[in-house]
């Protein structure tokens, strides 16, 4: 109770964009959209799964350019934001080796009602897929290894989530 | 002839075997670098598929290229 | 690391809905939707806000016919299932007295690609807020109560999320 | 006639002042129970706006009522 009170007092947070090689937390990430005026939350998270196109994924490797991935996440948050009535919007995305069922992107948006909540979440993450300069690299079980839109996938126009 | 600094990315850098160089080339266009460092980068993909940043400026492939800039060459971005 | 296979073992669990009077943890929730074929999670979250359709409210109290909030919960949530390509698809509907900032209601699909999480939870979302047998009742800042829907709401057309 | 359980909740309830009781009158259809209780339940909603439920299933106001049937009249829902 008195940590919920806290969180209302103090001012909103900006809208933040991170990239990082650490875990992501989506349960201290959503605490950080509580706001007393929000009565919708929407939540995406991209998990690594073990099919893709048809092979078996054992992992995937992220590698980000952080300045410009950061600088063109926060644009696409800005953008949400113009488009939409939000309270806020954060967004986390992993760098490095993940394993089956880690969470590889993070989207939070909180709102007054749900409508905006949803718009704003799918145009975050759609956005994010295409603009950030973000590569993954999926390690099959047969012991190969792609990157992903560059080699198999931009035969059968597919993306992973 | 310029001398700009070309950094090569994801599945550019691995098929380059390097971070980045810096060359002194005829280019006038982002996409005259792309075309100038193929032999380096060795994109089997179209231009139009990939990226490009010029002085960590996410950019087009009709930007022009002054003398000292920076090009950041992107394969085709997945995220997420 | 041991935890996630576990998860990844067990059979795949029914799609269920249960409404409880306990807090919800959106946290464990979201962990039991977990798939190794799961590449996009969906969850939406109703928080008591502050303001409804201009009164500052205080409180919620919601009641629930809990019988038939289940059966008419878990119809929906095999409409989803039915509409949708979804692996898992779990809510939970709070009761009783719940504060601002409290969570009241939480949806989470999982499914191999986004465009169905995002479909799936906000079809199931829609559909339990206007079928369940659920009811509020706001309580404001200036001592009055009512229940939503049944008085102001009406006149109005309003929602809370 | 027919001996019926019709069972309150949330603002009907609260007008009601109980939360069920058992009456034997005359009613062919749920809109009928609806209608021979306005004075215990209280509503200032059209029918339409409510829902009903006939032996813990959710049915229509058009349903027929059968003697021992239990009748759940519930106001307009809120959930979420």
């Amino acid at each position: 109770m008195a940590i919920r009170c806290f969180c209302f007092r103090r001012l909103l947070v900006a809208d933040v964009l991170a990239v990082s090689p650490d875990e992501i937390d989506p349960d201290s990430l959503r605490r950080q959209l509580f706001n007393p005026r929000a009565g919708a939350y929407c939540g995406f998270e991209g998990w690594v799964r073990n099919l893709n196109d048809g092979h078996e994924v054992l992992r995937l490797e992220y590698e980000a350019y952080e300045p410009l991935a950061i600088k063109e996440g926060e644009k696409v948050l800005a953008e949400a934001r113009a488009e939409y009535s939000l309270l806020q919007a954060h967004c986390v995305h992993r760098t490095g080796m993940l394993e089956i069922g880690d969470c590889a992107v993070w989207v939070g948006v909180s709102s007054a009602h749900r409508h905006e909540a949803f718009q704003a979440c799918r145009y975050i993450i759609d956005a994010l897929k295409v603009r950030l300069p973000i590569w993954k690299k999926e390690h099959y079980a047969n012991g190969d290894s792609g990157w992903v839109n560059c080699e198999r996938c931009t035969e059968h126009g597919q993306s992973t989530t | 002839m310029k001398t700009i600094r070309v950094r090569y990315f994801a599945m550019f850098r691995e098929n380059a075997g390097i971070d980045e160089e810096t060359l002194t080339i005829e280019v006038s266009t982002a996409t005259d670098v792309f075309e100038a460092t193929r032999g380096r980068h060795g994109s089997s993909e179209p231009v139009g598929h990939c990226k490009v940043a010029i002085n960590d400026e996410m950019s087009d492939w009709q930007a022009d290229i002054s003398d000292g800039d920076t090009v950041l060459l992107f394969p085709p971005v997945a995220g997420g």
